[in-house]
């Protein structure tokens, strides 16, 4: 499947991109971060703690170990600083 | 209920004119508003990001969430993004209802989970550095009190 | 600190917006306002009775008590007294702090206590018959959280 | 001594006057109430309840038993409805 992964405030600037196309068959939010840790050092060093990170699949909040199934936009942050 | 989230600076004064005359058979109207501290005089600016499209459902949710739980007859959210300085307004929450604990702790509620909850992220420029605020541990562990 | 008691009409939106321009330093403004409501139609007016010189006294002391306690960097009291209409403002208060919780609780802490121990009296008219408003036990025992 | 005694509200009403010159040797609030029910059945039924009343000295919030030595203004009335 193809989908659109997103990165938002320090996450966005240490890869460098705020979105990009991703071709995976990872089955969870957790295997894609390993797919990703896999590609290049600065994914690897972004993603190295994940408890420091927070995951949106189709803009709805939710944990690393959710399945991607019929999923199109995942989106990886930094805990919110709002209000 | 209205949520908007936008770059253009607002004017409180009015919203809070707008928003209490068509909350009139409420009661209690309660509102907040945030402001950019200089801290001290060593903030310059603060560029805030936010995650488009989820922003307001977010929002929206959490809006939701307090009208239902306290029988608000009126909630407003207005949320900046962008580059602001300080002194500006960030952000600014509104709930209209017959009881004014309830219009309390609904504007209450609306900023601990705004502040954790809504795709937002604050970076604060000072000289020639710039960081992210960090999440605070005591934001988390607001949201228990509900 | 600004404590007004005043028979005219004011403005929230001017009163928060001036408040929100002098406690920028703050970074968090809460506003509480209170509106006469009709009722469901069955208020024709409302009428406040107060005791001058002891009314600005005693906003003034809960005030105090207030700003010291959350350690607030402005507060503002407004409460109208004589002819109102369903509808009108009746008061605000405002509160400015560097943190949201201390403006929230200073607002509501002056709430509770200008509530029952402010010397204000309601009197709503409806029709031919007129009836002073009788204060609620719950209002005694909001002061107990404090 | 001569006091200022004042009433507010339905108390007012109920007494037909706003504000009176009271002469009185009363030595405690709770005194002075008693001298002012034996003067007219307006003035009985008025204090009837004083657990329904309040009473400030001076303009400070205070309670029936307060002694009245150096106050000048008594004022009197039902619970406070501000806010």
């Amino acid at each position: 499947m193809t989908l659109d992964v997103l990165y938002f405030a320090w996450l966005r600037e240490r890869i460098g991109t705020g979105r990009e196309r991703v071709d995976t068959e990872a089955a969870t939010v957790a295997d894609l971060v390993d797919e990703l840790r896999a590609r290049e050092a600065r994914y690897a060093e972004a993603f190295a703690d994940i408890s420091a990170l927070r995951v949106a699949l189709d803009q709805e909040l939710t944990g690393f170990d959710t399945p991607l199934a019929g999923v199109r936009e995942v989106a990886f942050f930094p805990p919110m600083t709002g209000g | 209920m209205v949520v908007r989230v936008q770059e253009t600076a607002f004017s409180v004064g009015d919203e809070v004119e707008t928003f209490a005359r068509g909350a009139m058979g409420a009661g209690a109207i309660v509102s907040f508003t945030g402001v950019v501290r200089d801290e001290g005089g060593t903030l310059d600016a603060m560029q805030i990001e936010h995650y488009p499209g989820m922003t307001e459902r977010a929002i929206s949710k959490i809006v939701e969430q307090a009208c239902g739980r306290w029988g608000l007859t009126d909630a407003l959210v207005i949320h900046r993004h962008g580059h602001l300085l300080p002194g500006e307004v960030i952000m600014m929450v509104a709930t209209a209802s017959s009881h004014r604990s309830d219009a309390f702790a609904a504007a209450d509620f609306l900023m601990d989970f705004l502040k954790s909850r809504a795709p937002f992220w604050k970076k604060e420029m000072s000289g020639q550095t710039s960081s992210w605020v960090a999440a605070k541990d005591e934001d988390e562990v607001a949201l228990t009190r509900w």
